[in-house]
């Protein structure tokens, strides 16, 4: 009986066996082939099969060839056919598996339930409990230690202050003020850097062509500062004012006038070609550019009687190419205002042509920057600081930041920056501890070295196709741009955001700013002024016109321009109070320059002088 | 001892389990994505645990527009308005067109082929009225504990919803 | 021994196993995963520079939201309807009148010293006090009217919801239906896939009505008789992009069309026999950001145009009037 | 509870009629000529609930099945073919979820994240098997989970592993428990679920390296019986403590042991403890010693693994979707170029504001930063813990399985030559 019932078992036995070797084997092979059709559907995706897809353009490109057509037609069908074959045959096979893999499991199950009868003869009795309490505590230890370890060099190799940086990311205005209270106030004193370079410049030529009735004492340097000083801000030399800040330090600028009937207009003359670039003084010479899709010009007027004094043209130079740049009718081929040093006078145009003339429109030097890829025209005014022109070249490829030299014409040097075209012009400010050249372009503020060319610190808070030039005031900096937002940036070692806002954006007018306000004007014809330290708006007006030409503060007085030629003079308080409106009697969108007691702006035709 | 700790782990069992239970939603939740955040970024293909992904195109009939030149059907610029493969803008050709009359045309997903890419979605939503939108299918989505197409989904479209209310569709009125 | 292999192999297997794990869930696989079945817009959504022949001169706010029609008269004077409200300017953007209506106007015109605005489904008058002269029945309860016109003591008024164009005597009373689909006419009628459906007067005040899902431009005489049409369906700027464009038409004095196309968010100049000319704005003149999500309706809501060829085009995304003129 | 219902369900009505007449508005039907009725676009319904229930009812029934056979019958042939049913079910049917592992990190996301509505069936599936465990010992291990099922089936010829080895692997359990606890808990993700081994297995359709972690751990299988039950699986060590003090638990013998060693290889988890004799009692000194050791080294522990935890704390909040989509963004601002993943352009057109994005993975990070804090000391004081316990001999008579680590199969019964009623 009983050996009878073994045998029942051994035969079971060695049927489950077979039976889970035929089942292992099976499972094995179709484990393999669902293995190889898996990869090859990986490899070879029928569903976005480029061959297709270049047969797809190569017909899109001639869809006419019909069998080119047919070609895309069986192709898309056999790769089709294709790939639901292998999806089946993964699919089947998948089931094939698992059936052979639990024939196989199943008979496996058998024979072991089947051979558990079977007692097992006990080996010896070796365990020393002791012995592997002991190996079994080294081996944690040493699992554990390498757990640190590895998690330690993993978080040494990739750490990165995660946290500090998301919060410096998202600190809100608040806390940056706070900060802000701690720096010292040192951005009071002048351009200390830019004036005593000026200096040197000075004792060359007071002589010869200021005269302006401002004593030099060329012995002191002291005093030659201060007069410099004085000097450049009479010279009205740059757009809009020295260092581009808006700012003219002008007593007794008249504040009526009328262009129509002639009214305290001391001279008006015709201005060959047209352009928007504004004009620039020095002594008794206003400087003025224009420029048309061929030629380009520029200009000296006499400030007394407004003859032209000359007038030169500039050449067309070997290595420009004869392109006419594409510009927009409103940017038009003369956008950029010159700049003047009492030397010379530098200008650029819209195809990338730069011209140096000494005072008496002499060519200095001519170059070509190459013609700048911008939609609507380069529009960048130049920079004077010390002997180097500062141009803000931010076309499409390649933008960047140059200083020439003033001399010759020679790149100092040239810093290639990745942001988007901007019509923007620079300001070069003295920020306390060091000059910088100050820059907004999409996307970011960014401020430079003028020694160097080397960035000195970045913003990201200005975006768009930045038109308006930064404003600058006791420390304060204000970007602005439409569709982007106003931002107030407090200056020093690490410039940050005091506040910002978004109301009532201006593309093209710069805003001007003193130590208590900053007046905003945009091109929808609103103006804004805000506390300049806490951002709060004091008022808004609404001019009936548009307006294009950038506000300038002089003597407590904000004089902005619409484009209808109406010149608004308000008073740069915290509550609008109009002076006076006065026409010019001609559409403009120049800003005016302010020397001698005289404003000097530019119509559509004619430059005005107004004086009394 | 054991019998005191026995007690305070079924107390404590029970104390998680009607804390947890007070906060529940009678019935289940299910995943389901949001067509208005969805960017159609093709992730709902190749992320789901499903290879043929459980979420579809979904046709919302209603704010069709019935119309011959389907944006989410066709490929852009193309020649004959007609069914051919270099025509189709879906890659497993699972959108189905069907005359109806004189000029309008009825479009229907064939779910079988549809892997949810959302390419007809974007197409539709471009140049047609968004009538296309991907929906997670719940008669094939395997109810994951955690969706592993909501962990890659870009747009955060994924959540969870009350089964009863699980269709997330825009312009869909029933 | 053999045992001990195993064993070897099978624990080397299962740290294996850890790290397939580990490695999976630290590395950032969703990154840099492109998407196998893109479909890119982007080349087909930019325009070549060089096709622009108008640019933006200014944009402006007003005091009013939702801003939802325009429409310029010959004294330039802008017309604007939003929020329940209407607002005129005149050409350098002052305030001449404003008023409240029941509830926002879909479209306005303004002829003989009269404002016409559609709400919803029937035609209000106002005169130029901003008083409401007389409210019209609507044609049926379930109209929809998207545009009107009006001129020669004719109105004419867009009814999407019926496809139909309804011309109105001075009366208020109905003259006659235009495009009222009948087969024995062979009148196929007009095809409305969504509620985009404008109308125009062109040069000699014929009337142009926007036939979208033909991506047609089909001109009528009041009779309602079909004197002549042009269009074409192309993604290319030639022609009428998706389903149903274009979804807005201005005439410029010159007698050229002015096209605005959703989807691919474009305004463009036809000439007077409908042939392509330029562009006037695309999609990165309005807000780009909007441009990816999944929107029902259009950008822009109505287009003008006054007679100096400026044109007005109300931005929806940044709920201004934005005013282009030629370059 | 009902009443809130119906309000809810009143109130989506409400909105969905609002809808309804502004599509009707916004998107005319064409006028069609024939006859034309336009298709409904189907939406199927998912699994009805009250399936959802019966598999709560299938789990009750299939643990109080293997807790009869295990304690009452002592079969393990019973075990085996509750174990294939619930591969069948719970595995293929139910496509392996939800499951009570899993369910775990349902539970703690619950518990940390008060939006989240945990499903009745979820905590059923969480509790029951610990109340199970509590009064009869694994049983749930035994034969209901389906991922021990499939792995105990293909357990055929088990090699014992050194008791060092299952000590130290032993210990992988609690780290990935802890982990898992601390993804669930910050809402970030469901780790376990995410590389469930066999789920794929159960779908037929899964990733390559989801086949392949399972593949290789069902090959590993046959000779190291269920790696992931006693190497990986964080439930299991919930279940283990439990176990220890339950009220009823398998033997292995049905009456008094005879020390016939008969059962000492049969267990392939290496869960039967050996009669330790009396001789090697170790000198009392040295252990009063190495306890006053611990007492001291464990703090340390935590401390030290806190401190570790704290440390990793970056590499594990970079999981988070949120904090790793603010540093790509972080990134993408320095490097500037054109480029950008998915992601970022995504975000950039959701207009949502970067400083918001920022704070909120600020957040996350200090989450994690106090989150690895109390990680690394939970595997400090495991790890602690374990050592002081090994410095312990714990004296007994006869052959018992291991409360904590004995997953009640019922290999060990057959062995066992004593009969029932026998002395």
């Amino acid at each position: 009986m009983q050996s009878k019932n073994k045998m029942i078992i051994q035969i079971n036995e060695r049927m489950w066996n077979r039976i889970a070797i035929c089942a292992g084997i099976f499972s094995f092979v179709i484990s393999i082939l669902v293995i190889a059709n898996y990869l090859q559907m990986k490899r070879a995706d029928p569903v976005n099969m480029k061959v297709i897809n270049t047969l797809v353009e190569r017909l899109n490109q001639s869809p006419k060839d019909e069998q080119l057509r047919d070609e895309i037609r069986t192709l898309d069908l056999l790769s089709r056919k294709a790939y639901f074959t292998s999806r089946w045959q993964i699919r089947t096979g998948g089931y094939l598996l698992l059936i052979g893999l639990a024939i196989a499991l199943i008979s496996l199950q058998f024979i072991e339930l089947n051979r558990k009868k079977q007692p097992v003869i006990p080996g010896e009795m070796n365990e020393d409990v002791l012995l592997t309490q002991k190996n079994s505590r080294r081996w944690i230890a040493a699992g554990g230690i390498t757990i640190v370890g590895v998690s330690l060099f993993l978080a040494f190799l990739s750490y990165q202050e995660l946290e500090q940086k998301f919060v410096v990311a998202a600190t809100p205005a608040s806390v940056k003020q706070i900060r802000e209270n701690k720096q010292p106030e040192n951005n009071k004193t002048p351009l200390t850097n830019e004036a005593d370079n000026q200096t040197v410049k000075k004792t060359e030529l007071v002589e010869g062509d200021t005269k302006n009735g401002h004593p030099v004492v060329e012995e002191k340097t002291r005093k030659a500062i201060e007069n410099s000083e004085t000097e450049s801000k009479d010279n009205f030399s740059e757009f809009r004012g020295p260092g581009g800040f808006g700012v003219a330090s002008q007593k007794n600028i008249p504040v009526n006038w009328d262009g129509t009937k002639g009214e305290n207009i001391l001279w008006k003359t015709e201005v060959p070609l047209s352009g928007c670039s504004s004009p620039v003084s020095w002594g008794n010479k206003i400087f003025l550019t224009g420029a048309s899709a061929t030629r380009r010009e520029v200009y000296c007027f006499d400030s007394k009687n407004g003859k032209i004094l000359w007038t030169t043209a500039v050449e067309k130079q070997q290595e420009t190419v004869t392109q006419v740049p594409k510009v927009s009718e409103e940017t038009g081929y003369s956008a950029p205002t010159p700049v003047t040093d009492g030397k010379g006078v530098y200008s650029i145009f819209s195809n990338g042509d730069m011209i140096a003339l000494d005072m008496l429109g002499k060519k200095m030097w001519m170059k070509n920057l190459g013609v700048p890829e911008n939609h609507y025209g380069h529009a960048s005014s130049l920079r004077l600081f010390k002997d180097r022109i500062i141009v803000q070249y931010d076309q499409k490829t390649s933008p960047k930041l140059m200083a020439l030299s003033a001399k010759t014409g020679d790149i100092i040097w040239s810093t290639i920056r990745p942001v988007k075209v901007s019509w923007s012009s620079p300001i070069i400010a003295n920020t306390g501890s060091r000059v910088e050249i100050i820059t907004t372009a999409d996307p970011y503020v960014a401020s430079y070295n003028p020694e160097t060319g080397e960035e000195l610190w970045k913003l990201s808070c200005i975006s768009g196709e930045v038109g308006p030039s930064p404003a600058y005031a006791n420390g304060m900096l204000f970007t602005i741009n439409d569709y982007s937002k106003l931002a107030a940036i407090k200056l020093g070692d690490q410039p940050k955001v005091l506040w910002e806002t978004s109301d009532d954006l201006s593309d093209i007018p710069s805003p001007v700013a003193d130590d208590k306000y900053l007046f905003v004007a945009t091109s929808f014809g609103v103006a804004d002024c805000y506390d300049a330290q806490a951002g709060t708006k004091y008022w808004t007006h609404e001019f009936n016109n548009s307006i294009y030409s950038s506000p300038m503060l002089v003597d407590g007085k904000v004089y902005l321009l619409d484009r209808t030629g109406l010149m608004h003079i308000f008073k740069a308080d915290k509550e609008y109070v109009s002076i006076s409106e006065n026409k010019l009697g001609e559409k403009s969108v120049c800003t005016p320059a302010f020397t001698n007691g005289h404003i000097f702006l530019r119509g559509e035709k004619n430059l005005f002088c107004i004086g009394k | 001892m054991n019998t005191t700790l026995r007690a305070g782990v079924v107390i404590g069992l029970c104390g998680v389990g009607t804390l947890l239970a007070k906060r529940t939603l009678n019935g289940k939740t299910v995943w389901q994505l949001d067509p208005s955040k969805c960017v159609q970024c093709g992730r709902c293909a190749t992320s789901c645990v499903l290879t043929s992904s459980a979420v579809k195109c979904v046709h919302v009939y209603e704010i069709c527009g019935y119309c011959d030149l389907c944006g989410g059907y066709l490929k852009p610029e193309v020649k004959d308005l007609n069914t051919a493969a270099e025509n189709q803008l879906c890659p497993t050709s699972a959108i189905r067109r069907k005359f109806v009359e004189e000029p309008f045309f009825q479009y229907d997903i064939d779910e079988k082929l549809c892997i949810g890419c959302g390419k007809c979605v974007k197409g539709c939503g471009a140049f047609g009225n968004g009538s296309l939108q991907l929906q997670v299918r719940h008669n094939i989505c395997v109810n994951c504990n955690q969706c592993s197409i909501a962990i890659n989904c870009p747009a955060d479209a994924f959540r969870r919803v009350p089964e009863n209310n699980s269709n997330l569709l825009k312009g869909f009125t029933k | 021994m053999r045992q001990k292999i195993i064993i070897a192999v099978s624990l080397l297997l299962f740290f294996l196993v850890i790290y397939l794990i580990t490695k999976d869930f630290f590395s950032n696989h969703a990154k840099n995963e492109e998407n196998p079945t893109e479909y890119n817009l982007a080349k087909l959504r930019s325009i070549d520079s060089s096709q622009f022949c108008y640019k933006e001169s200014r944009h402006f706010k007003l005091s009013m939201k939702g801003l939802n029609a325009i429409v310029i008269d010959s004294a330039y004077r802008i017309f604007i309807a939003g929020e329940n409200e209407v607002q005129v300017l005149d050409s350098s953007l002052n305030k001449l009148l404003d008023f409240t209506t029941d509830s926002t106007a879909d479209a306005i015109f303004f002829s003989n010293n009269k404002i016409y605005l559609a709400i919803q489904n029937h035609v209000e008058i106002y005169d130029m006090k901003g008083k409401r002269v007389q409210k019209r029945n609507p044609y049926l309860n379930s109209s929809f009217i998207t545009s009107l016109v009006a001129e020669n003591n004719r109105l004419y008024v867009a009814d999407a919801a019926n496809n139909v164009v309804l011309c109105y005597n001075e009366d208020g009373s109905l003259k006659s239906i235009i495009g009222k689909k009948d087969s024995l006419k062979g009148e196929q009628g007009f095809i409305i896939p969504s509620m985009y459906f404008d109308i125009a007067l062109g040069q000699y005040n014929d009337l142009w009505i926007v036939n979208p899902g033909k991506h047609l431009l089909m001109n009528y005489n009041e009779k309602g008789d079909l004197r002549t049409s042009w269009g074409l369906a192309s993604m290319q700027l030639e022609g009428f992009s998706g389903c149903c464009n274009p979804a807005q038409l201005a005439i410029l004095p010159d007698g050229s069309f002015v096209t605005y196309e959703k989807g691919m968010e474009r305004i463009k100049i036809y000439d007077q026999t409908g042939k392509y000319k330029c562009v006037v704005a695309g999609e990165s003149d309005f807000n780009s950001k909007a441009i990816n999500n999944f929107r029902l309706d259009a950008m822009v809501n109505d287009i003008a145009t006054d007679l100096n060829g400026t044109v007005y085009v109300v931005d929806a995304v940044s709920d201004v009037v934005r005013m282009y003129v030629k370059k | 509870m009902s009443k809130k219902l119906i309000s809810i369900f009143l109130f989506l009505l409400l909105i969905f009629s609002g809808i309804d007449s502004m599509a009707k508005q916004r998107f005319p039907k064409p006028e069609f000529e024939k006859k034309y009725t336009v298709p409904d676009t189907q939406i199927p319904a998912s699994r009805a609930l009250w399936l959802e229930y019966f598999d709560v009812f299938m789990l009750v029934i299939c643990l109080s099945v293997v807790t009869w056979f295990v304690l009452k019958k002592r079969s393990r042939l019973g075990v085996l073919s509750v174990s294939v049913f619930s591969i069948i079910y719970f595995g293929f049917y139910r496509k392996g979820c939800v499951c009570a592992v899993g369910s775990m990190q349902n539970i703690t996301l619950g518990l940390f994240n008060t939006e989240y509505h945990i499903p009745l069936t979820v905590i059923a599936f969480f509790i029951i098997p610990l109340l199970f465990t509590l009064f009869f010992g694994r049983t749930f291990c035994a034969g209901v989970c389906p991922l021990g099922a499939i792995q105990d089936i293909v357990a055929l010829r088990s090699i014992s592993l050194k008791k060092w080895v299952q000590a130290m692997l032993g210990l992988i359990p609690f780290v990935y428990l802890g982990l898992a606890i601390l993804y669930a808990a910050t809402s970030t993700d469901f780790v376990i679920c995410r590389y469930d081994p066999f789920i794929g297995i159960y779908r037929l359709n899964a990733s390559f390296l989801m086949f392949s972690i399972g593949a290789i751990l069902l090959l590993m299988g046959i000779f190291i019986a269920r790696p992931y039950c006693r190497f990986l699986c964080p439930y299991g060590v919930l279940l283990n403590w439990v176990s220890r003090i339950s009220k009823k638990h398998l033997t292995i013998t049905p009456a008094e042991c005879i020390d016939c060693r008969l059962c000492e290889d049969s267990c392939p988890f290496g869960a039967i403890q050996i009669p330790t004799p009396e001789k090697i009692r170790e000198n009392r000194f040295i252990t009063v010693k190495r306890l006053m050791f611990f007492c001291i080294v464990i703090p340390l522990l935590i401390f030290l693994g806190g401190w570790t935890g704290s440390r990793f704390y970056e590499n594990l909040s970079m999981v988070n979707l949120k904090v790793r989509l603010a540093n790509e963004l972080l990134m993408s601002k320095n490097e500037a170029n054109e480029s950008q993943s998915i992601e970022i352009t995504t975000f950039k057109s959701q207009g949502k504001p970067e400083e918001k994005l920022y704070s909120e993975a600020s957040v996350i990070v200090k989450q994690f930063y106090s989150g690895g804090w109390i990680l690394g000391g939970f595997i400090g004081l495991v790890f602690g813990l374990t050592l002081a316990q090994l410095t312990f001999v714990h004296y007994q008579k006869g052959y018992t399985p291991n409360k904590g680590t004995c997953l009640s199969c019922g290999r060990c019964m057959d062995y066992c030559p004593v009969k029932k009623g026998e002395k």
